[in-house]
């Protein structure tokens, strides 16, 4: 097995049915959880598979060691895709390696749920998640939120020129000129590809299409092509513009009106899992405002209302009530079918 | 017939169990998993994924792009393996190093370099070419088309045609062509009538690695195919794995299944040419090595050789090194926008050189592995009687035509502990992917090799009481020795930078380069990854050399 | 022990029958040499004592080991032989001295006697000094001759020589063939050699056996195949003949060719009325004059000077007749009317 | 015009000098013969006639045009040359019937003669009803007679042949050896021939060029090549040869080998007081008796039954002797004691 559970065997804590939250205060990271909590936190090994950045992971990895000093943590990470794939491999091989799954891909845990592979958990922070959760099995719950929104060139289009909606794309105007990302690549452009064929209809693509625009590839090479100039505008998740352009590159941000699109990533835990106190603790910390910040520096927005919202974006509350509505049960249902439309729209001229 | 337990029947034997335990027993688990829904024997996979148009029309694709790539790179290596490996054009020993550099590029990232270069708008080149003729508005050049990607494909994938035919042409007895001139026939006859018929082996190798290695290609097709609108058979064996259900993989494996048939009849095709003939040029009576002399031609092709170096080599390189150094990249390549920094940070970063130390490992192995078993299947192949020699062969070219991605999951499905062998999770098991990918590369230019070498001069060493693992290591590895090591090569490099599979298959414990190279470019910056692949070329450059220096000019690519 | 037998083998290539039948013995020590016409099969009779075919039929003794058979093949490396192979096979990878040394380096011979015995097999073969040659900086007699080194430098019980002195100049393929007896004869081992020069055939060996088509036309040793050769074919083939019509005069052997050459000779089974005369060239003298049986008279058409004897075509009643004169007898003008005495002859049904 | 004209050609590789200076004329229609021993450079000439070798000094003329100098080549392929390679160079790929058809569909002969043509070729070098054969199916003899087809066919200018009959048998070599001159002859073409055996030599060539280490010994038609060799070299090199030391007894011409030999011979030039005499085996005579100038007497050590010929090996008070006696003139056996008659004999300088 992929190391996940191979120490858990020998979980000295397995008996102990309360588990403190690591992190509580909220102010600082983690320093009172380290001295109160190290006889008795959770040992051995977990494995969490997930797509978070590895910037992400390399800022959190010291503050859990010091949260749960016994425990070691080991990460798989890889874009969400892949490691949806790893785990289809591993369901079939009877050999599942996480025993926490942090993806983007809200309707992959409703396929994970449905399938009765995750562990209904109630973390103690579940209420404090002002996003899309479980309500019914406690199976998932958000733990970290991106949105598809339009990016501009800010050498090429003026701040009072720039697309206001969606729809706007397909106006002559940005003829030529838009790139959006492939939904066969990417989760959350899946999501954003069934939003607006929800929305608009499959006509929406077709228009897109025949207006010239172009899949740019997964999120960064799409991001590339915005910021290199080769197109003016970008279908793209807001934190690759927030990142890049706290790097200093031309580009600018709009929350379309007719409706951001919202992917609440969510946490849960795999009911495989041999060490489910190590995994409930982890994800009681993801979903503290200590991990929460985390999630924030990766420009990523909290599901916490108590947590700020990242560097230069729009606070959630701004946008979210007028956010596109998503089924999730729906597109779990539906993405297979949902990707040959677009592949069949988009890949012909 | 008595079943001998000579060395060489468990030599090869062994080979093939290798093969089959890490090869085919993964691709099997997959393939016959995709004719099971519900518990039952169905085609319905089958039916779903072939009655899809989007399919159909990227299998067209697939087979439009191979099949133009394989023509092309023939039509290039040839005279780029024949002005160096049988004429005395200056300088050759650089030009054929240099040549084969955008084999040392990861694929996807030279995409991304021809992308800058070529796209439509901004690529460097189209702006260059504007600035000299300013009537152009747009353009000319756009990368972003099924020309431009099998230019892209042509370019990284070439290698194999070049690398196997260089080396037939080198190992020729040239009083073969000698004949043929005295016979009357101008340079260029004989080229027709013999030095390319006698080197058939040879092109078939290379045509046929070019053919499956671009079939089953995704970096560039996804990359530059995507912007073109043109799905071919791995984006769309992707977009099924990519919905992560068990019941997508085993449709994605159905639609895999289009490669593997694609690949042996190309395998077949070559294989029923090449029987109808004999190709030994190399035999018991050694003539002199005779070189082409250019004469007044000399200098000219020199200057041509130089330029397709230049835009071969050079130029994607120039365009990654002034990505990798400017401040912002949305401002372009100026003066005052230039820093080291994110060389610096790369260089800097400890999982630079752990991941660059993982892969050097993992792939040296496979190579080294993949070399050896490979040899043993082509000498099997070509080399001895036994009933069903080819199979191997074909198998082996299965395992080359499977996707990366979908080789991954069989992979993880086989090693994972359920049948014994739990590699799943350890450095292992990327040395396995690794060797399992790229083993017919080394199969291929193998058998071309093998193919000129008469028998005689096994059978002397036989007669001079060598047993056949003597006679493998002494005579017939030096004799294609030089095949041996661009066939190690072949395995070594694509190994090395190795992404599709890694990224599914490494874990904390052993994270190779190819991961790293994924993880900058999606994660941090394209810069970086531009970064990090420029290092891996200068690395091997620097190996090549020492290698070079160390064998005194024996191997070396 | 390296005695050698062969048991009816039949070698087959595809729909082509090469060797339709093959028995025969060499005993231990002996130097057998196979004569016969090119694509006779000699080649193919080497490589399947040698291992390197296997036998469609029959069976391939060394000593009381059986080493092919259709159901056993020990492989070639077991067989401890020496070869030189027709096309010499000798390794372009490495230079001569390596070529030469390999069969030691497998029985793991110590790395100074290696040098010796290399440096002494080289000599042999006369190629002092071009140890470090690689083979294509070598002419083709050079070449042939490493591989004849290479096939002697480890001493085998059994060495097999294809046409090992077919690219050597007489000087040195005299010099050769005594190697070749010396080493022989001090080691005691069996040689197979096929040659087409026939001097060699008839120097060198113990025994030779005349192929045609595969078949054994007859097995003896050489005095024996030239002066008494079983047939026609042989005749033929080992050394020169003038073949004639004859008609049997006597059946005690007296039989006439054309109009009055009268010949003693021993008649070939049965009851023939006419026969073939064969004659020697050497077999003949040419003379000014004479008469008696044996003798004919008739005109020198045509007349090749050959250095150590001369080759005359002499028109006959009975045909033309070659004969060989010798450069001390004097020597005749083409025209020039002459009297051959024959001292010699063989009979063959028609 | 196929006059061939070598200006002091020099061919070096690297280091080695192998033809230090090269100089000969060869005449239209001449059939000019490379005698010299193995690896003095005739594969070398050959090579440089046909342009495959660049002269590293000096010049190759054919008729009026300057083929080949340190500046000028011209390609082989405008000589209108057919070559015997040594090493055949048979093409794999191709059967026999391609192999041969080759040179005449490079001239763009029509397919119907083409046809004819080959099968013609194919029949005089006896390869009937082997042309669908691929080379690696034939046998060294066949392969090389594939090889000689192929040079005929086009029936060029000039033929180079480089050892052509090297490995076939002798009944085949002497009706090869007949068709090269017949087509020599009935095309006027000229030849240039490379071969090992003597015979050969003397019975085809017009002229016969003795090289050694790469520099020519002695030029001129076979009988004077052998009657008069200009050099120790030649007289050993081309055929047989007894060197003993000999003692001038007189200046007219009298030598003494041993104690009893007398011999008349010509003197080398300059003041010998000893010089060297050269015995041919085919000149002395064995007998039981006889005296007097050229007699020496004698014991047979050794005898080699050759078939036409016997070798015997006498022991005399000069050294020993090698002579051929003929079958005819009766038998001596080892240890008979013998007078030799030395009929002719030649002085080279000690
Ligand atoms: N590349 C080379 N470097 C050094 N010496 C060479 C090279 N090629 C040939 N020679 C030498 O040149 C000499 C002449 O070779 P060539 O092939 O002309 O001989 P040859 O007279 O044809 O001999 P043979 O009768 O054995 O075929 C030989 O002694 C050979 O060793
Ligand atoms: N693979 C094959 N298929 C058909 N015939 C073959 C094959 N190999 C050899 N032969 C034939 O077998 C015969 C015997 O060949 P072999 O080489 O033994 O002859 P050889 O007596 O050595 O002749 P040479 O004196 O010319 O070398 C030849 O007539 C040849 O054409
Ligand atoms: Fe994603
Ligand atoms: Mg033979
Ligand atoms: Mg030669």
């Amino acid at each position: 097995g992929c190391g996940g559970s191979s120490g858990s065997s020998s979980n000295p804590s397995s008996g102990s049915n309360t588990t403190t939250p690591p992190a509580t205060s909220g102010q600082s990271s983690g320093s009172t959880s380290g001295q109160t909590q190290t006889a008795s936190g959770p040992s051995g090994s977990i494995m969490i598979y997930t797509s978070i950045y590895p910037d992400i992971i390399n800022l959190v990895s010291p503050e859990l060691e010091k949260a749960f000093p016994n425990l070691k943590v080991e990460w798989f990470q890889g874009g969400t895709e892949q490691v949806t794939a790893k785990m289809a491999a591993e369901i079939e091989a009877g050999k599942i390696g996480a025993d926490l799954l942090m993806v983007a891909d809200p309707s992959y845990y409703v396929y994970l749920k449905n399938r009765d592979l995750l562990m209904s958990y109630k973390s103690e922070n579940f209420d404090a998640v002002a996003v899309d959760k479980d309500t019914e099995g406690y199976a998932y719950t958000g733990v970290r939120i991106s949105n598809v929104v339009i990016g501009y060139n800010t050498n090429l289009v003026k701040p009072e020129e720039a697309p206001k909606t969606f729809r706007e794309l397909t106006d002559p105007k940005w003829k030529d000129q838009v790139v959006i990302v492939d939904p066969t690549l990417s989760g959350t452009a899946l999501v954003s590809t069934y939003a607006l064929s929800e929305k608009y209809g499959w006509e929406y693509f077709e228009q897109l299409r025949d207006n010239g625009a172009v899949i740019g590839g997964g999120n960064s090479s799409t991001e590339t092509k915005l910021v290199t100039g080769e197109f003016k505008v970008a279908v793209i998740l807001e934190e690759n513009l927030l990142k890049v352009k706290d790097r200093g590159e031309p580009v600018d941000i709009v929350y379309p009106e007719d409706g951001v699109i919202i992917v609440p990533s969510p946490i849960g835990i795999l009911k495989t899992t041999q060490n489910a106190e190590a995994a409930k603790a982890v994800v009681d910390w993801w979903l503290s405002p200590e991990g929460q910040k985390a999630i924030v520096t990766g420009w990523m927005h909290s599901v916490r209302t108590d947590v700020e919202s990242p560097k230069g974006a729009q606070p959630l509350a701004s946008f979210a009530p007028g956010a596109m509505k998503v089924n999730w049960e729906d597109l779990a249902a539906r993405s297979g079918e949902v990707k040959d439309k677009f592949v069949e729209i988009m890949g012909t001229k | 017939m008595r079943f001998n337990f000579d060395a060489k029947s468990v030599a090869i034997a062994l080979a093939v169990a290798v093969l089959l335990v890490f090869g085919i027993f993964p691709i099997a688990l997959l393939v016959i998993d995709a004719f099971i829904v519900d518990g039952h024997f169905s085609l319905d996979n089958f039916r779903e994924v072939y009655v899809n148009k989007s399919n159909l029309m990227a299998v067209w694709n697939t087979v439009k792009a191979s099949g133009l790539t394989m023509l092309f790179s023939t039509a290039i290596s040839f005279p780029l393996a024949w002005l160096v490996g049988r004429t005395d054009l200056p300088f050759k020993n650089v030009f054929r190093t240099l040549i084969i550099t955008p084999y040392m590029i990861p694929p996807f990232i030279g995409a991304f370099a021809w992308g800058y270069l070529a796209n439509p708008r901004i690529g460097y080149l189209n702006q260059w070419i504007r600035a000299v003729f300013p009537f152009f508005e747009q353009g000319p050049i756009n990368i972003y088309s099924m020309n431009g990607m099998v230019w892209v494909l042509v370019l990284f994938y070439f290698p194999f045609s070049f690398l196997s035919i260089s080396r037939a042409l080198e190992k020729m007895d040239p009083s073969l062509e000698e004949a043929a001139r005295i016979s009357g026939a101008g340079p260029l006859r004989v080229l027709r009538n013999i030095t390319i018929p006698l080197t058939a082996p040879a092109i078939a190798a290379g045509a046929l690695l070019v053919f499956v290695a671009v079939a089953s290609a995704f970096g560039i097709p996804s990359i530059i195919g995507g912007q073109a609108r043109i799905q071919v058979v791995t984006t769309r064996i992707i977009s099924y794995v990519y919905v992560g259900t068990t019941e997508a993989m085993h449709e994605a494996t159905a639609l895999a299944v289009v490669l593997l048939m694609l690949s042996i009849a190309v395998l077949w095709f070559s294989n029923w040419y090449l029987a109808k003939r004999e190709y030994f040029t190399l035999a018991g009576k050694s003539t002199r090595p005779t070189l082409v002399e250019l004469g007044p031609w000399k200098w000219p092709l020199v200057a041509v050789f130089a330029i397709v170096c230049f835009v071969f080599a050079i130029l994607p390189i120039m365009a990654l090194v002034m990505t990798s150094l400017v401040k912002t990249m949305g401002r372009g390549f100026a003066f005052d926008n230039l820093t080291l920094d994110v060389w610096r940070s790369v260089l800097a970063d400890d999982a630079t050189w752990r991941t660059l130390r993982t892969s050097l490992y993992s792939s040296v192995l496979a190579a080294t592995g993949g070399t050896l078993v490979g040899l043993l299947i082509a000498y099997l192949k070509v080399k001895t009687r036994m009933r069903f020699r080819t199979i191997p062969d074909f198998l082996a070219t299965f395992t080359n035509a499977t996707p990366g991605i979908v080789l991954a999951l069989g992979l993880i499905l086989a090693f994972s502990g359920k049948f014994g062998l739990n590699l799943y999770g350890t450095f292992w098991i990327l040395v396995v992917a690794y060797f399992v990918r790229h083993l017919s590369y080394a199969v291929r230019q193998a058998a071309a090799a093998l193919e000129q070498v008469h028998p005689s001069l096994e059978e002397a060493a036989l007669s001079s009481g060598a047993s056949w693992l003597r006679l493998f290591k002494d005579v017939t590895i030096p004799l294609v020795g030089p095949s041996v090591v661009g066939g190690w090569f072949l395995v070594f490099m694509p190994s090395f930078y190795e992404l599709t599979m890694s990224v599914l298959l490494y874990s904390s414990k052993a994270t190779p380069a190819g991961y790293h190279l994924y993880h900058l470019s999606s994660y941090a910056s394209p810069q970086s990854a531009a970064v990090l692949s420029v290092l891996i070329l200068i690395l091997v450059l620097i190996g090549n050399l020492l290698m070079r220096w160390a064998s005194r000019g024996r191997v070396s690519l | 022990m390296a005695q050698i037998r062969f048991n009816n083998v039949v070698k087959r290539f595809g729909d082509v029958t090469v060797i339709p039948g093959f028995s025969a013995t060499v005993a231990d020590g002996e130097f057998l040499t196979l004569l016969g016409p090119s694509g006779c099969g000699k080649t193919t009779m080497l490589r399947i004592l040698a291992g390197f075919e296997k036998v469609t039929e029959g069976e391939v003794w060394l000593g009381d080991k059986l080493v092919s058979s259709t159901t056993t093949h020990v492989p070639p490396e077991k067989r401890d032989i020496g070869m030189v192979f027709q096309s010499y096979a000798v390794w372009p990878h490495m230079n001569v001295f390596e070529n030469v040394a390999y069969p030691l380096r497998i029985r793991r011979v110590p790395k100074q006697e290696v040098q010796e015995r290399v440096m002494r097999a080289l000599s042999i073969v006369h190629l002092d000094g071009l140890e470090h040659r690689m083979p294509s900086q070598l002419s083709g007699g050079q070449q042939q001759r490493v591989a004849l080194a290479r096939a002697i430098v480890a001493e085998p019980k059994m060495l097999l020589l294809d046409e090992p002195l077919s690219n050597l100049d007489a000087k040195l393929r005299e010099a050769m063939r005594f190697e070749i007896k010396e080493i022989q004869r001090r080691l005691n081992i069996t040689v197979l050699y096929v040659t087409h020069d026939q001097a060699e055939a008839m120097a060198m060996s113990d025994r030779i056996i005349v192929m045609n088509k595969g078949v054994i036309e007859q097995e003896a040793p050489p005095s024996e195949i030239y002066d008494r050769p079983k047939s026609k074919f042989v005749a033929d083939f080992v050394g020169l003949v003038n073949f004639l019509e004859a008609t049997v005069v006597d059946r005690d052997g007296t039989i006439r060719v054309g109009d009055d050459l009268l010949l003693k000779v021993t008649l070939p089974e049965g009851d023939h009325q006419r026969v073939l005369a064969a004659i020697r060239p050497e077999h003949v003298l040419i003379r000014r004059e004479g008469s008696g049986v044996g003798t004919v008279r008739g005109t020198v058409k045509r007349r090749y000077y050959l250095g150590d004897q001369i080759d005359y075509f002499v028109q006959t009643s009975g045909g033309e007749v070659r004969v060989s004169g010798s450069p001390l007898e004097g020597s005749f003008a083409e025209g020039d009317s002459v009297v051959l005495h024959v001292q010699q002859a063989f009979a063959f049904p028609l």
